[in-house]
């Protein structure tokens, strides 16, 4: 650890923190999973980055959205990421998230995550090799050292156009909503 | 002079107890890592780990989730206090072993109070196992104890410690077999693998730290610490002979490691499978011992 | 004892794969179980509708993750009976091989998820990394790590590169090679035994009533494989042996898994032996005016998990009229797990899951 | 798939076609009310394993066909050698206006999952079927989405597409 570091640690140490702990939800949203074991296995070995698989959401910080979303899959995201505690990180891994990737055209499938919740960063490709997971942790922390990865903000800022997206794709919600909505006008 | 190093020691214990509790939860995720062809994380990790949880926002279910957790986390550094730690022991003269038969409950009781107010399917699942579990192992222990109270004739942890002084250890005495139950029943007092059912992620989505997050895992976290270093230094005392802090820190050493392989090797038992394993072979163990010490006595 | 509803999933450490199982629990015993697929489903088989014969391929391989090369194999089947095309014999052989690849890698990653399942995370590990080296030969062969769509109808993509046949030799050796340390550490284990024996019992009638096959059905005692009742590809031209066992629970559906995976090692270095010279497709028209007679075909393979069907319907255009996918883990995930996890402890969920190898995007397509 | 056994089938049942185009998957192609009897002959014919149902929809016909696909476990004392290399189609057409079957469950009891997802998918009624939950799908579809007459792109084009991106407001 050199003194640069020291420095920022002592500055700040909930981002520090945050930047080499995070801990992702187990969630296996889409195909993008099966390059998930590589990485946190002997291979690829996440741990030395800090980065662990969480069993619950309530424990993580960071949510890998891996691969395409259904419609149902959206609910439980959306239930998982409102469960997690702030600050929280997202990071869509794979091309469909990002504008539906080769399921444009399916009508079950939701095309622009970044519609319905807040995504810090995107991982390009499809399947993206496990080391496009480690460059998107590297770029997490630049952009938690920068405070850019703000998107859990924006969330709460806007939640009140998030909800509105939500119930567009998913119809009435069953669950109250996390933060009150402000006026629009405002 | 005498009360200053008393209160003295009553501040450094349970800071001993903490750092080498949670130096050893380092050393279990880098020595795992290696066991599995993997580089491991850094040694400090659960230290950034716990720094990240004091800094994120914890979900609180009512008082009475907030008080368990508290009370678990006073009921282990309680306990610290109790057992000499090479050479310090705060409040070891005073009721020595019972004592710690009764204040061991505490943390379970404090997760399962605190658990009970999350609502939350998988955490009454995980009490009810560790509940289980602990009534399992608490059988084999309560013998283990009885047979080393006496054979010592003694209750305080500080006389069994003296009078083993000259490396003779309990555990190369007649007490050699209730050695053996304590080392057996050791994995389920620290709930690892192959007695960790009670926060198994695969199965109950690791149980009772379900709805802990923020400041309530960290809590969380440090119990865990505490007990880990607890158990491993109740038995460095009870049958290898404590001794002076780096001796004594050295000897719980080789048990954690031990204790790492045991994990590393063994996947975990379902609850009913541990509960006969628990009262079959470390309780027949030690209340053989316990009879044999009898009969010498 | 309070009546809960747990939900298993789809956010879960013990869930491979997006999949959510409701229970009703009554402390650890389960009463009830309900499966509650959908979370993957993207409408594959509508999809192909609106896309060419070529188009489907790369498609047609997301369904299964775990093992895509078996999709691609029956869609290529499929296809080759509908418009009546050859495959040249060399192409057929390394076909085969390419599948016990896939195969082996397929069932490492049960491994995984099974051992991970127990905790037993020490083999979990050392069988994600064993499986990793199968992906690299096939990143090598197509220059994909996980999709790679080899197979094309009327052949293959391309020959194996120079000195490859060496490297999946030298990799399979290295696989085979800690065979005995899997067996100490995990198959062997007084522990696994203890965990999987009896547990997600079934017996062969109920199998059969239920329309199980692969693993599920090879662990009661039948020897029903596709490759030997039905062969294709390269699989009747080698000696090989279908690894049964008789009780059909857990326990014995992990190790037929095991011996298969010996099993297709074996199958590999024997093809390797007798593979004949020769060219390794045969040329189809345009693809962009590519229209197949109008017909209805049903071609059916085993996969790593069981039988794999695939009804084709064509009505003479240049695209597929209906592709109906019969999956393996649609009556294993479906009906067989819902049967099997009534009275089961919560403990057993993930392993009666895992050891029928249900695979969620296959049951949701 | 011999002879007798399709004149068998020809016998017991008037007006079916058999049609055998190759060795391994003969086609039956009935009328709705003779499906039930049908499977169940087969059943007891060794054919016990319902690999899938099936559904295809014909839309210039305004039909809905329907695809029983039953092959044959291995036994030991093999009647008919060869029994499990055959998958036999057994094919029949509903109208789409009033679609509308018996359920297959009393004869096989894994068509319970694939009846619930062609009910789902096509808008296929199944009477007598325990569950016709939902079993795929979240959102409710005006016409069942594996239809021909559901543009899956239009679809998209009108739900998805019409959801606006959130912009922060600055």
């Amino acid at each position: 650890m050199d003194r640069n570091q020291i420095k920022k640690w002592l500055e700040s140490p909930g981002k520090m923190g945050h930047k080499y702990s995070l801990w992702a939800v187990y969630f296996c949203t889409g195909c993008g999973i099966i390059e998930i074991p590589p990485v946190i296995t002997s291979r690829w070995d996440a741990e030395r980055f800090g980065v662990l698989p969480a069993p619950s959401p309530r424990q993580a910080n960071l949510f890998l959205i891996t691969g395409y979303v259904s419609v149902k899959t959206l609910k439980a995201i959306i239930k998982t990421y409102e469960q997690m505690p702030e600050p929280k990180y997202t990071v869509g891994f794979g091309s469909c998230p990002i504008n539906g990737g080769m399921y444009w055209d399916s009508y079950n499938t939701i095309k622009h995550l970044d519609k319905y919740i807040p995504i810090d960063g995107w991982i390009a490709g499809c399947m993206p090799r496990p080391e496009a997971i480690f460059i998107a942790v590297t770029h997490l922390w630049t952009l938690i050292d920068k405070g850019m990865a703000k998107g859990y903000v924006k969330y709460r800022e806007n939640y009140g156009r998030y909800r509105e997206n939500q119930e567009k794709a998913l119809g009435k919600l069953e669950w109250p909503r996390l933060f009150p909505i402000k006026d629009e006008n405002e | 002079m005498v009360t200053v190093m008393k209160i003295l020691e009553i501040i450094v214990s349970p800071l001993v107890a903490l750092i080498v509790g949670i130096f050893f939860l380092g050393l279990f995720r880098k020595m795992m890592a290696r066991i599995q062809w993997r580089y491991g994380p850094p040694l400090i990790q659960p230290v950034i780990d716990l720094v990240r949880l004091f800094n994120q926002r914890g979900f609180s279910h009512g008082a009475v989730f907030d008080l368990g957790i508290i009370l678990s986390l006073a009921g282990a550094l309680v306990l610290v206090l109790f057992i000499p730690i090479g050479g310090m022991c705060p409040l070891a003269n005073s009721g020595g072993l019972l004592v710690i038969l009764y204040v061991m409950l505490f943390a379970p009781i404090g997760i399962a109070l605190s658990g009970g107010e999350g609502a939350n399917p998988n955490i009454s699942i995980g009490i009810s196992r560790k509940l289980i579990l602990t009534l399992s192992y608490e059988v084999p222990f309560i013998f283990i104890i009885l047979s080393l109270m006496s054979y010592y004739q003694t209750i305080s942890i500080v006389e069994i410690v003296k009078a083993q002084a000259h490396y003779h250890w309990s555990l190369f005495s007649p007490l050699f077999l209730s050695g053996v139950a304590y080392f057996m029943i050791l994995p389920a007092m620290l709930g690892i693998r192959p007695f960790d059912m009670a926060s198994a992620p695969q199965e109950i989505s690791s149980g009772i730290d379900v709805e802990y997050g923020g400041k309530y895992l960290a809590f969380s976290q440090i119990e865990h610490a505490l007990s880990l270093f607890i158990v491993i230094a109740l038995f460095v005392n009870l049958f290898l002979g404590g001794g002076n802090l780096p001796v004594f820190l050295l000897k719980m050493l080789a048990v954690f490691v031990c204790g790492v392989f045991i994990h590393a090797s063994f996947p975990r038992f379902r609850i009913e499978q541990a509960t006969k394993y628990l009262w079959f072979w470390p309780t027949i163990i030690s209340f053989i011992s316990l009879i044999v010490i009898q009969l010498i006595r | 004892m309070r009546e809960l509803e747990l939900y298993f999933g789809p956010q879960h450490m013990g869930m491979v794969g997006n999949f959510s199982i409701t229970l009703k629990v009554e402390g650890d015993r389960i009463l009830q179980a309900i499966s509650n697929p959908g979370y993957l489903h993207r409408g594959f088989e509508k999809l192909m509708e609106y896309r060419t014969w070529i188009q489907n391929f790369p498609i047609v391989c997301r369904m299964n993750v775990v093992e895509p090369d078996s999709m691609e194999m029956i869609y290529a089947m499929g296809v080759e009976k509908l418009a009546g095309l050859e495959v040249p014999e060399r192409a057929h052989y390394l076909r085969s091989v390419y599948l016990e690849l896939a195969r082996v890698g397929s069932h490492l990653f049960g491994l995984w998820a099974y051992s991970n399942m127990l905790g037993f995370d020490t083999v979990a590990q050392w069988a994600m990394y064993h499986r990793d080296l199968v992906l690299d030969l096939f990143e090598e062969l197509t220059g994909g790590r996980v999709y790679h769509i080899y197979i094309w109808p009327g052949g293959v993509r391309r020959d194996f590169p120079k000195g490859f046949k060496d490297k999946i030799v030298s990799a399979l050796h290295s696989i085979g090679g800690c065979v005995p340390d899997y067996n100490n550490t995990f198959f062997e284990n007084r522990l696994f035994y203890d965990r999987a024996k009896g547990i997600g019992k079934i017996s062969q009638k109920e199998a059969m009533e239920l329309g199980a096959a692969g693993q599920v059905l090879r662990a009661t005692g039948m020897k029903y494989d596709i490759r030997k009742i039905q062969p294709y590809a390269a699989y009747d031209k080698v000696d090989w042996e279908v690894p049964i066992r008789e009780e059909g629970d857990a326990y014995s559906r992990i190790l037929v898994i095991r011996d298969e995976m010996i099993e297709s090692v074996h199958m590999i270095f024997k093809l390797l032996d007798v593979m004949p010279e020769g060219p390794v497709y045969h040329r189809i028209p345009n693809p962009f005016k590519w229209t197949i007679p109008r017909g209805d075909a049903y071609v059916r393979i085993e996969s790593s998990r069981g039988e794999l069907g695939l009804y084709l319907v064509s009505d003479g255009g240049d695209k597929p009229y209906r592709a109906h996918f019969r999956t393996p883990s649609y009556p294993h995930g479906l009906i067989i797990l819902e049967r099997l996890l009534k009275g089961a402890s919560v403990a057993d969920v993930g392993n009666i899951m895992i050891s029928l190898y249900v695979v969620a995007p296959e049951i949701d397509r | 798939m011999n002879k007798e056994f399709k004149q068998e089938l020809e016998s017991i049942f008037r007006d079916i076609t058999v049609n055998i185009t190759d060795d391994v998957t003969p086609v039956i192609a009935a009328a709705k009310p003779q499906i039930l009897a049908i499977l169940r002959f087969l059943k007891d014919k060794g054919y016990g394993h319902l690999a899938m149902i099936s559904c295809v929809d014909w839309l210039k016909e305004a039909q809905f066909e329907l695809v029983y696909l039953v092959s044959a476990y291995l036994k030991g004392d093999n009647e008919e050698p060869g029994q499990e290399k055959i998958t036999i189609l057994l094919k029949t057409r509903i109208d789409r206006d009033n679609a509308e079957l018996p359920t297959a469950i009393p004869v096989f009891e894994n068509a319970e999952p694939y009846e619930r997802e062609i009910h789902e998918l096509f808008g296929i009624h199944f009477t007598g079927h325990p569950r016709l939950l939902p079993l795929f799908l979240e959102r409710e579809y005006k016409i069942p989405p594996f239809r021909k007459d559901f543009d899956s792109r239009e679809y998209v084009k009108e739900v998805f597409d019409k959801i606006p991106f959130v912009e922060d407001k600055e």
